[in-house]
C-alpha cells in the first residue's frame, strides 16, 4: 500500500472525528450547549485536529527516518570495491540501485528471471519502464536494488499502519475528554495560533532558503576571485584582467554596477513619487468616487503589465524618442544637431521604470491615506482649513510612516527591476554620473551571466550568485535602516 | 519521464523547435519534446546534474562543451555522453536598408571596434569615431556598432574571427608581442572592445538588435544568418571579405564568420526516455539537417555531406565523448 | 455652585438684548438628504446674533446635520444634499462663489468626538491661526495659544507638556483641546456638537462658563443632550423631532411654557 | 466681560479686520488640485500609450487568413498500398500536405506538373495543414477517396502579406513573399476561397515553430495553474502570517527580525527567487522541470511579502474599537481577529492579493530558471506537467526572428492584459462592496 | 418623572439588602501602569453582587482603567501592566489558568464610544449569544435579540430594519445597540464605561431604568461623569482622584456627607 492511501484512511478518520466529536458534545451538553465551555463546532475541529495532526507528523517523520534508516542500510551494504571508490562514484551507484529498486517493482516475474539469467537485458528493460541507468548494472545491484525494495515497502507498511494507530488513538482520546467544562476552542486557538507562527516564519525560512542557495556557489567564487576585488573594484569586465596577465581571471568590479543600480532606481523614484503621491491625493481627496472608481483601477492596470512590455517600450519608443528630442534642442540651441541623450540612458530606464511604479506608489498611499481617521479631516476642514492645507498639514504627517513604508518598498522594487533596465539602459558597466548614458544594474548582470552561453562552472558564472547575495544584503541593511526611520515617525505620531 | 527534455541555448533554440514539431507530427505515439531555452551554460549545468528521470535528456549548445564541463558531468554519473553537430551559425553584420552598404574586412572591424588599434606603431586608445577614418572608401557615418555581449556565445566568434585576426593583419599583435606581452595576453588584448559607446554589448536577443538598429539607422549590427534572412526586406548584410553571406557560401566555407551548433544526448537516458533514440536520429535525417530540410530553411548553415554522415554514423553507433 | 447663580444674572440681563439683535445666521425651507434618505423636512431656524442657541431633541433627529450645514461641513459626506438657503450676515452660504474656507473660518465648530491632530498640543492649538495667518511672530502664537487653552480650562493641566502629542491625553483633555483649538481661529460663529458628553462635570461647568464669556463675542449653536445644560447655557433653545423642527423659542420660555405639545413631552420625558 | 456684551459690534469688527490670505491660499489650493490631475493624466496618459501601441499592433492577431477549398482525400497519396487495415500508421505519416497543394492547385486550375507554381503553393499553404487533415482521416477513415471542403491556415508569410504588413515596395528578392505567392493569394481570394476569419487557434494551440498555428493554449493553461497555486499558498499563508504578526506577536526582537526580513523580501529581485526555486524545489525536493507547480511555488513566495505588507496595513486600519466590542463581549481574540477585523481588513487584503497576483502573472525571470520558458506543445494536464506562462510566450515571441510573431506578442500580450483586467475588476467589485472610511 | 421615584423607592429597600450582601468583585491594592506610567495606585475597591456601583471622579483619574482591570480588557492594551489581585466569586481573574475569554463573558462591557460592529443591527446583537452558544434555533436567537433590544430602549425604532448595518444608525441608537449587544449574553457583572455620555435624556433615562431592572440580576459598575446620575442609578459610588481611590460610600451617604473632603469638594464643584 502506498503512502496515499494510509494519507487519505487518515484524513477520513480526521473527518469522522470533527462528526464524532461535535456529536458527543452536544450530547453531553443534553440540550443546553450554553453548559459547554465551547461550541460544538470546537469539540469536532478538536477531535479533528488530534487525530490528524500527531498523525501526519508520524507519517512524515517516519517516512523521512525510514527512508534514511534503508538509505543507510544500502550504503553499508555496498561491495568493499565499491566503497573504495570515491565519493561521487559511489553516490551514482547508490542512486541507480535506488532507481533500479523503483523498476523493479514494476517489473513483472518473467521479466525479472531474463534479467536475472542477463543482466544485460536489465537496461533495457528498466529502460522501457522510464527508468534510466546512468551505466550498465552489475549483479550485486540487483540484489541490493531488491533488498532496498523490500526494506522501502516495509518500511512504508509499517509507518503507515503506525499512523493510522495514532489517528485512531489520538480520535479516542479527543472523545474521551469530552465535557461540559472542557476548553476545546482554547485548544483549537492554540493550534491556530501555532499555525499563524509557522506562516510567519516562513519569510524567515524563504530568506535562509535564498541565502543556501547563493552561498555555496558565492563561496566557488570568493575561492577565485578575491572579495576585495569584487566588491571595491570599479572596472567591469568579467574576461579581461587588468595587469594583462592571461591566467589571472578578469575583472568583476562591483562598484559601475551598483552604481547604476542606484542612479536608475533613484531616477525612476524621483519621477514617480511625485506622480504617484499626487494621484493618491487627488482620487483619496478631491476625486468624486465615481472618478476614484474609475482611474484606481486603470492606474493599477500599469502595475499589471508585464515589464518586458515596458522594457520593449523602452527600446521602441522612449529611448529613441528621447534621443531625437535632445538631438533637435540642442539643435535649436547651438545649430549643431547631436543628440546629448542616448537612447538606452539611465534617464530612459528611470523614466520608463518610474511609469510601472506609478501605480504602487498611488495605490499604497492612497489607501494609507485613507486610513487616517475621518475625524482628523473633520477637525481641519472644521476649522477653515483649505483641503490642501489639511492634507499637507494633517493627513500627511499622520500617515507619513505608511507612506515612507509604501515608498521604501517601491524603491526596493526599482532596485530590484530586470528586464526594463536590460532593454532601456544597456548592459554596459560603466562608472559614469550623466543620466543621459546608459549604466547596468546588479540584476541585469544577474540574468546575463546566468542565461548565457558561459562555462557553467566558470568564475563568470559564479559571479551572478556572489551579486545575488550582495544585492540580498544591500537591500537588507537598506531595509533596516528604513524601519527604523518609520518607527521613529511613528513614536512621534502616536 | 514519459517525455523528451531538452534545455539549453537559445540559439539552437528554433531549430530544436522545429525538429521537436515536425517530429511530433511524425511519431504521433509520442509526446512533443520540451525545448527549453536558457542559455548553453545553464543547460549543460543541467544536464551535467545526473542520470535521473527528473534531468534533462538532452542540452542544446551553441559552442562545444568544456573539458571541466565534462568533468563535472562525469563525476555525477553523467559518463556517456553522445556529442551532435547539428550544423552552422552563419554570422553577419547587417545595416538598415536606407543605411549606406559597407563591405567589411577584419581589419576593419578591428580598427572599428577595439579598444586599442596601432597608430604609427604604438598601441593607442582607439581613436576612429567615423568609419570614413577606418577606411577610406567608406562612407562618413559615425561608427555605431550592435554586438553580442558576453553571455553570448556568438561573441567569442566574433573576437576569434573577426578580432583576432583583425588584429594580426594590422600587424598590432606583433606590435604588442615585440613590446614585452606574451602571445596569450596580447590575443587576449586584441579581443578587447572599446568602451566608449561605439560598440554597445547587447545581451539579449537579435530581435533587440534589430529594434536598435530601427531606431539607430546608421547603426551596423551583428545578427545570425537565419535571423537577418527572416528580416532581409528591413536589413542590408555586409560583405566580409568580400563575400556575401549565404547559406551557401558558409556552407562551403567561403564565408569565415560561423560557428557550430550542437546538442548532447544523455546516453543513459536512451532506453528509458520513450521517443528520444527516435528524435536524435530524426534530427540527424537530412530531411531535417540536410540542405533541403526546415532547418535550413529557416537559416542554418548545413553541415557539408561528408560531416552530416559522419553524426549520423557516430549516432548510429552512440559514440561515446 | 456659584457659577449657576452668575448665569442667571447674566440670563435677566439677556432677556432686554435678544429684541435689538438681528439675526446672524438664516436657515430657510432647509432640507437635507443622505443619498435617497431624507434627513431634515423644511427647516426654518434663524440663529440670533452674539447669542446661545441650543439645538435638542432625540436622538437621530437630525441636530447634528443642521448644524454641520451651517459651516457646510456636510459638503465632505458622499451623497448628502443640501437644499433650501442659509445665510450668514446676509450672505448666502451656499452660493458657489462662496469660499467655504472663509465660511469655516466664520463658522467654527467643535466635534461630538474629541478629534485632536497627532500632533503636540500646541501645535493643535497653533494649527488654525498659522493657517489664517493670525500670527506674526512665535510671540504673538504662543499667546494665542496660552489664552484659548485657558479659555478652555486646560492651561493648567498642560501648560508643561505642550510639546507632548494632543492623542496622549484622556478623553475629556482631549475635547477641551478641541476646543481651545476653535477657539484660537476667533470665528464669528462656533457649532458645538455636544462638546460636553466626553466632559467631567467640573470640565463641563468651565466649558459652559467658556461658552458663556464667549457669548459676548460671538455667536455659539450647540447641540446637546442635556437638558439642563441647555437650560443653563442658551437664551435660545430649538426642538428637533424626526427632521422636523418642531419648536424654537426663548430658553425660559421653552422650558417652563413650550408652545409644543411635542415639546412638553420631551421635556418630560413622555417621549423619546 | 460685560463690557464686551455691551458691545455687540466686537463680533463683527474682529473679521472685518481679519485677513486670512484667502487669495493666495485659493490659488495654493488650486494649484494642489492641478497637481493632483496632472498626476492622474500622466499616468492615464502612459497607459493609453502602452495600451495603443500595443493594440495598434496585437489586434490583428485575432484574426487568421484561412484557406477554404475542396480537398480530395486521394487514396493514391495517402494510402498507395492500400495497408491501413493491417498497418493504421500509414494514416498518420501520410504525406498530408501535398494533397492540401494539389487541392489549391486544382482551385486555381494549375497543372500539378508546373513545379515552380507547386513550389510557390508549398509557401502558401500551412505546414499544420498536415496535423489538420491527419485528424480528420483519422477520426474517419470512411472519407478516404472523397473530396470534402476543409478550411485551413495559410502559411504566415502570406497571411502577414495578406493582412497588408508585409512592405510590397521592396525588392522581390528581398521579401520572403514573392509575387507568385501574392498571384495565388490574390486568385484565391477572388474565388472567395481565401479570407480572414476570428483565429480561435490562437487561443487554444501550443506552441509552434510555425507563426500562423502558434497559440496560447499552454502559456494560458500554465499561467492558470500558476495563478491557482500562488493564490491557495501566497493568500493564506501570507493572511495568517500577517495576522499573526499584527494581532498576537508580542513586539520584540523576533518579530523585529521578522518585520524587516519580510519588507526586505519584497525587495528581493524576482531572479533570485528563480536560482531560490531551482534548488529548493527541483534540485532538492526533486519536483519536475518546466512545471507550473514550481512556477506556483516560487511565485507564491515570491508574491507572499506583498500580500503580508497590505493586509498587515489593512488589519492596521481597523480601529481598535471594533476588536475592544467584540472581546467586552467575551469573543476570543481568535474569535475577533477572524470574526470582525478579518473580514474588515478584506478589501485591503484583496488589494494587495491582486498588485501581488498581478505581478506574479507578467514575472518572467524567475520562471527562466526553472525551465518554464520551453517550447512546449501539450497541453498540461496536470500542474506537474510541462508548462509555459504568459509573459513567457510573449517573451519567446518578442525573441522569436520571423516577422510574423510581432504580432503574436502584442495579441498575446492584449490577451494577459484582458486576464489582469478580469482580475482587478472581479477585485474592484468584492472592494466596493466592503469599503469604508473610519 | 415617575421613575425617579420608582428608584427612590427602590433605594429604601436596597439599604437593608446590602448589609446581607457579599462581594461579587474584589478588588486588593491594584495598580496599573501604562508603561512607564504609573495610572492607578494600590485601589482597594470592592463590588457588591447585584448592586450598581458608580465610579466618579475628574476626568483623566483612572475611572476607565479600573472598570477595564475587572474584565482584563487592559491585556489588549500594548504596555499595560496590572499588579495587586482582582477576584470574582474568589477566583482570582488575573490567574494564568484562568480563561479571559470566559470571564469577559461573565463580565461584559458597554463602551464610551459606540463601537457596533459593521454588521447588520441583527448580527450585532446576535453575535455574543452566538458565541457563546446561547441560542439553538433561529427562534431562539430572534427572541433573544428583540428582547435585547427592547431592554435597550431601541426595538421599536429598528424592528423594522433589523437587516440594516448597525454603523448606520445615529451615534445615540448607535450607543443603544452596544448596550443591547452586551445585555444578550447576559453577563453577571456589566461594566459600562459612560454609557450615556451619547445618550439623549430620554434614552438616558430608560438606560438608567435598564440599569434598575438589570440590577435584579446582573452586577452593575458604571463610570459617570454626571453625579446626577450616579445619584440616580447607584448604590454605591467610588470616587477617584489621580489614580487614587478617594473614598467609596453608599451612594446616599457619598452626596449628602462624604468622608473626604476632597469629595465634598468634588461634588461641590470646588476642584477637577
Ligand atoms: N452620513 C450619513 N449617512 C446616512 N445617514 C445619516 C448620516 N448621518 C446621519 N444620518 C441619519 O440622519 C438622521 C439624523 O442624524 P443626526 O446625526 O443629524 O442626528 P442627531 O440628532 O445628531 O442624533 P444624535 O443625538 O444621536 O447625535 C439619522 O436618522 C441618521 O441615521
Ligand atoms: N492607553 C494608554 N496609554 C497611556 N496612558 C493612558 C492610556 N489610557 C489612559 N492613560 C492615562 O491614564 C490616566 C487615566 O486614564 P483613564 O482613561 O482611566 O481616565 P478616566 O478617568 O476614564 O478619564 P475620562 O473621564 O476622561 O474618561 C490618564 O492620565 C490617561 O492619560
Ligand atoms: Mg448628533
Ligand atoms: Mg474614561
Amino acid at each position: 500500500m502506498g503512502t496515499s492511501v494510509f494519507l487519505l484512511i487518515i484524513v477520513l478518520i480526521g473527518v469522522a472525528a470533527y462528526v464524532l466529536g461535535r456529536s458527543r458534545a452536544i450530547a453531553v451538553a443534553a440540550g443546553d450547549e450554553s453548559k459547554l465551555h465551547s461550541r460544538p463546532g470546537y469539540f469536532g475541529s478538536y477531535s479533528a485536529i488530534l487525530s490528524l495532526l500527531p498523525a501526519l507528523l508520524v507519517l512524515v517523520i517516519g517516512m523521512a527516518i525510514g527512508s534514511e534508516l534503508v538509505d543507510r542500510s544500502l550504503r553499508n551494504a555496498l561491495p568493499a570495491d565499491v566503497l573504495s571508490k570515491p565519493v561521487e562514484e559511489q553516490n551514482v551507484i547508490f542512486h541507480m540501485i535506488q532507481g533500479m529498486s523503483g523498476g523493479i517493482e514494476k517489473m513483472t516475474t518473467e521479466e525479472k528471471a531474463t534479467a536475472k539469467a542477463d543482466i544485460s537485458t536489465l537496461k533495457a528493460i528498466l529502460g522501457s519502464k522510464g527508468v534510466p541507468l546512468a551505466r550498465e548494472p552489475e549483479p550485486f545491484m540487483v540484489d541490493a536494488a531488491e533488498i532496498y525494495s523490500s526494506n522501502a515497502s516495509n518500511v512504508r507498511l509499517s509507518v503507515g499502519i503506525l499512523s493510522v494507530a495514532v489517528a485512531l488513538l489520538g480520535m479516542f482520546f479527543a472523545l474521551s475528554r469530552v465535557s461540559l467544562t472542557f476548553r476545546a476552542r482554547n485548544r483549537v486557538e492554540h493550534v491556530v495560533l501555532a499555525g499563524l507562527i509557522i506562516s510567519s516564519t516562513i519569510a524567515i525560512l524563504t530568506t535562509v532558503g535564498i541565502i543556501g542557495s547563493l552561498i555555496s556557489e558565492t563561496v566557488r567564487f570568493f575561492a577565485v576571485v578575491p572579495p576585495l576585488d569584487f566588491f571595491f573594484g570599479t572596472v567591469w569586465d568579467p574576461r579581461f584582467s587588468a595587469a594583462g596577465d592571461a591566467n589571472a581571471h578578469g575583472q568583476f568590479g562591483l562598484i559601475p554596477l551598483l552604481l547604476g543600480t542606484v542612479y536608475i532606481a533613484l531616477v525612476a523614484m524621483l519621477i514617480a513619487t511625485p506622480i504617484g503621491l499626487f494621484a493618491a491625493i487627488y482620487m483619496s481627496e478631491y476625486a468624486s468616487s465615481r472618478i476614484r472608481s474609475i482611474v484606481k483601477p486603470l492606474l493599477e492596470v500599469l502595475a499589471g503589465i508585464p515589464t518586458i512590455v515596458y522594457g520593449f517600450f523602452a527600446l521602441i519608443t522612449i529611448g529613441p524618442f528621447f534621443r531625437d528630442f535632445s538631438a533637435q534642442l540642442w539643435g535649436a540651441l547651438t545649430g549643431n544637431y547631436t543628440n546629448f541623450i542616448e537612447a538606452q540612458s539611465v534617464l530612459t530606464a528611470g523614466f520608463v521604470m518610474s511609469i510601472r511604479l506609478i501605480p504602487f506608489v498611488s495605490s499604497l498611499s492612497d489607501d494609507i491615506i485613507t486610513a487616517v481617521p475621518r475625524a482628523m479631516r473633520d477637525g481641519s476642514l472644521g476649522l477653515g482649513a483649505t483641503r490642501s492645507e489639511t492634507m499637507k498639514r494633517v493627513l500627511l504627517p499622520a500617515a507619513l510612516p505608511g507612506i515612507v513604508g509604501a515608498l521604501l518598498l517601491t524603491a526596493s522594487r526599482a532596485i530590484g527591476e530586470t528586464m526594463i533596465v536590460v532593454l532601456a539602459a544597456g548592459v554596459a558597466a560603466n562608472l559614469q554620473f550623466s543620466p543621459f548614458q546608459p549604466m547596468t544594474t546588479i540584476t541585469v548582470k544577474i540574468v546575463n551571466q546566468l542565461t548565457g552561453d558561459l562555462e557553467f562552472n566558470s568564475p563568470q558564472t559564479l559571479v551572478a550568485f556572489a551579486l545575488g547575495i550582495t544585492l540580498f544584503v544591500i537591500t537588507l541593511i537598506l531595509n533596516v535602516y528604513a524601519l527604523y526611520i518609520v518607527r521613529k515617525y511613528r513614536e512621534q505620531y502616536e | 519521464a514519459d517525455q523528451i527534455h531538452i534545455a539549453g541555448s537559445s540559439t539552437v533554440l528554433p531549430y530544436a523547435k522545429i525538429v521537436a514539431e515536425n517530429f511530433a507530427e511524425t511519431y504521433p505515439d509520442f509526446k512533443a519534446p520540451v525545448v527549453e531555452s536558457g542559455g548553453t551554460g545553464a543547460g549543460l549545468k543541467e544536464f551535467c546534474k545526473g542520470a535521473g528521470p527528473e534531468t534533462i535528456d538532452i542540452a542544446n549548445a551553441s559552442r562545444k562543451i568544456k573539458d571541466s564541463e565534462l568533468e563535472t558531468c562525469k563525476s555525477n554519473g553523467v559518463t556517456d555522453i553522445t556529442e551532435v553537430k547539428i550544423g552552422y551559425d552563419g554570422i553577419v553584420f547587417a545595416l538598415d536598408k536606407s543605411a549606406p552598404d559597407l563591405a567589411l574586412t577584419p581589419t576593419d572591424v578591428y580598427l572599428a571596434l577595439a579598444a586599442e588599434v596601432p597608430v604609427d606603431g604604438k598601441m593607442v586608445a582607439n581613436p576612429n569615431t567615423k568609419w570614413k577614418a577606418v577606411n577610406a572608401s567608406f562612407s562618413d557615418t559615425d561608427i555605431q556598432a550592435f554586438i553580442p555581449g558576453e553571455k553570448h556565445g556568438t561573441r567569442e566568434v566574433f573576437e576569434e574571427k573577426l578580432l583576432v585576426a583583425g588584429c594580426k593583419a594590422t600587424g598590432a599583435l606583433e606590435l604588442m608581442v615585440k613590446g614585452g606581452m606574451e602571445e596569450k595576453a596580447a590575443e587576449k588584448a586584441c579581443k578587447a572592445v572599446r568602451k566608449d559607446g561605439k560598440a554597445v554589448d547587447i545581451d539579449g536577443d537579435y530581435s533587440e538588435t534589430l529594434a536598435r538598429i530601427d531606431a539607430n539607422k546608421t547603426a551596423v549590427g551583428v545578427f545570425g544568418l537565419s535571423f537577418y534572412e527572416n528580416n532581409a526586406d528591413k536589413l542590408k548584410v555586409s560583405t566580409v571579405n568580400g563575400v556575401v553571406p549565404t547559406v551557401e557560401s558558409v556552407a562551403k566555407g567561403e564565408y569565415p564568420v560561423s560557428r557550430p551548433l550542437f546538442f548532447y544526448v544523455k546516453k543513459a537516458h536512451l532506453e528509458a526516455v520513450p521517443g528520444l533514440k527516435e528524435y536524435v536520429e530524426f534530427f540527424t535525417g537530412d530531411q531535417m539537417i540536410g540542405p533541403e530540410g526546415p532547418l535550413a530553411e529557416y537559416g542554418l548553415i548545413p553541415a557539408p555531406d561528408a560531416e552530416r554522415e559522419a553524426v549520423r554514423a557516430a549516432v548510429s553507433s552512440w559514440k561515446n565523448m | 455652585m456659584n457659577m449657576v447663580t452668575d448665569i442667571e444674572v447674566e440670563k435677566a440681563l439677556e432677556k432686554t438684548m435678544t429684541a435689538v439683535q438681528d439675526y446672524k445666521m438664516i436657515g430657510k425651507d432647509v432640507s437635507v438628504y443622505y443619498g435617497e434618505k431624507r434627513a431634515l423636512f423644511d427647516v426654518n431656524l434663524n440663529i440670533r446674533k452674539n447669542t446661545v442657541t441650543a439645538l435638542i431633541g432625540p436622538s437621530g433627529c437630525g441636530k447634528s446635520t443642521f448644524l454641520r450645514c451651517l459651516n457646510r461641513m456636510n459638503d465632505t459626506i458622499d451623497g448628502c444634499r443640501v437644499t433650501g438657503k442659509i445665510t450668514l450676515d446676509t450672505a448666502d452660504i451656499y452660493d458657489p462663489n462662496l469660499d467655504v474656507v472663509e465660511l469655516r473660518a466664520r463658522v467654527g465648530m467643535v466635534f461630538q468626538k474629541p478629534n485632536p491632530f497627532p500632533k503636540s498640543i500646541y501645535e493643535n492649538v497653533a494649527y488654525g491661526p498659522k493657517i489664517h495667518g493670525l500670527a506674526r511672530t512665535k510671540a504673538q502664537m504662543d499667546e494665542i495659544v496660552e489664552k484659548s487653552l485657558q479659555r478652555a480650562g486646560l492651561w493648567n493641566e498642560v501648560k508643561d507638556r505642550l510639546n507632548e502629542p494632543g492623542t496622549g491625553l484622556s478623553g475629556g483633555q482631549q475635547q477641551r483641546l478641541c476646543i481651545a483649538r476653535a477657539v484660537a481661529v476667533s470665528p464669528e460663529v462656533i457649532l458645538m456638537d455636544e462638546p460636553c458628553s466626553a466632559l467631567d462635570p467640573i470640565a463641563t461647568a468651565k466649558v459652559e462658563e467658556l461658552i458663556h464669556e464667549l457669548r459676548a463675542n460671538f455667536t455659539i449653536v450647540i447641540v446637546t443632550h442635556s437638558m439642563q445644560q441647555a437650560a443653563r447655557v442658551s437664551q435660545r433653545t430649538a426642538m428637533f423631532h424626526l427632521g422636523n423642527l418642531v419648536e424654537e423659542n426663548d430658553t425660559d420660555k421653552m422650558f417652563t411654557n413650550p408652545d409644543d405639545q411635542r415639546t412638553q413631552d420631551y421635556i418630560m420625558g413622555r417621549f423619546g | 466681560m460685560t463690557d464686551a456684551v455691551l458691545n455687540p459690534a466686537l463680533g463683527t469688527s474682529l473679521s472685518g479686520r481679519r485677513d486670512i490670505g484667502l487669495a493666495k491660499r485659493r490659488a495654493a489650493e488650486r494649484r494642489f488640485r492641478i497637481y493632483g490631475v496632472t498626476a492622474i493624466v500622466l499616468g492615464i496618459l502612459f497607459l493609453i500609450m502602452l495600451l495603443v501601441s500595443i493594440v495598434s499592433k496585437g489586434y490583428t492577431s485575432f484574426f487568421q487568413t484561412m484557406i477554404t477549398v475542396p480537398v480530395e482525400l486521394s487514396e493514391t497519396v495517402i494510402d498507395p498500398s492500400n495497408k491501413r487495415a493491417t498497418d493504421p500508421t500509414v494514416l498518420v505519416t501520410a504525406n498530408y500536405p501535398v494533397i492540401a497543394r494539389n487541392a489549391v492547385a486544382q482551385a486555381l486550375g494549375i497543372e500539378k506538373t508546373d513545379k515552380a507554381a507547386m513550389k510557390a503553393i508549398k509557401d502558401v499553404v500551412s505546414d499544420s495543414v498536415r496535423v489538420k487533415l491527419r485528424d480528420l482521416v483519422a477520426a474517419d477513415p470512411a472519407l478516404i477517396g472523397k473530396t470534402v471542403p476543409v478550411t485551413f491556415l495559410a502559411s504566415a508569410n502570406i497571411d502577414s502579406a495578406y493582412k497588408g504588413q508585409i512592405d510590397l515596395t521592396v525588392p522581390e528578392a528581398d521579401r520572403k513573399v514573392k509575387d507568385v505567392q501574392l498571384k495565388i493569394m490574390n486568385d484565391l481570394h477572388q474565388k472567395g476561397m481565401l479570407g480572414l476569419s476570428f483565429n480561435t487557434d490562437f487561443f487554444t494551440l501550443g506552441a509552434s515553430s510555425r507563426p500562423e498555428a502558434a497559440g496560447l493554449g499552454v502559456a494560458i493553461l500554465g499561467s492558470l495553474y500558476t495563478m491557482l497555486i500562488v493564490l491557495a499558498l501566497a493568500l493564506p499563508i501570507g493572511v495568517a502570517a500577517s495576522i499573526y504578526l499584527e494581532e498576537y506577536a508580542p513586539k520584540n526582537r523576533w518579530t523585529d527580525v521578522i518585520e524587516v526580513n519580510i519588507s526586505n523580501l519584497a525587495a528581493v529581485p524576482s531572479i533570485v527567487y528563480g536560482l531560490l526555486g531551482l534548488s529548493i524545489f527541483i534540485n532538492f525536493m526533486g519536483l519536475p522541470r518546466s512545471a507550473s507547480i514550481v512556477g506556483g511555488l516560487v511565485l507564491a513566495l515570491m508574491t507572499l511579502p506583498t500580500i503580508i505588507i497590505a493586509t498587515r496595513a489593512a488589519l492596521k486600519a481597523v480601529p481598535p474599537s471594533i476588536r475592544d466590542a467584540a472581546l467586552g463581549l467575551g469573543a476570543s481574540k481568535t474569535q475577533t481577529v477572524f470574526h470582525h477585523v478579518l473580514p474588515l481588513a478584506m478589501p485591503g487584503i484583496l488589494t494587495g492579493t491582486i498588485i501581488g497576483l498581478a505581478n506574479a502573472l507578467g514575472e518572467t525571470a524567475p520562471l527562466l530558471l526553472i525551465g518554464m520558458v520551453a517550447f512546449v506543445v501539450d497541453y498540461p494536464t496536470t500542474p506537474f506537467d510541462p508548462a509555459t506562462a504568459l509573459p513567457v510566450q510573449i517573451y519567446m515571441w518578442a525573441n522569436e526572428a520571423e516577422r510574423a510573431f510581432v504580432e503574436r506578442t502584442s495579441g498575446a500580450i492584449i490577451i494577459l492584459l484582458v486576464f489582469l483586467i478580469i482580475m482587478n475588476l472581479g477585485a474592484i467589485m468584492l472592494r466596493r462592496r466592503f469599503e469604508r472610511r473610519w
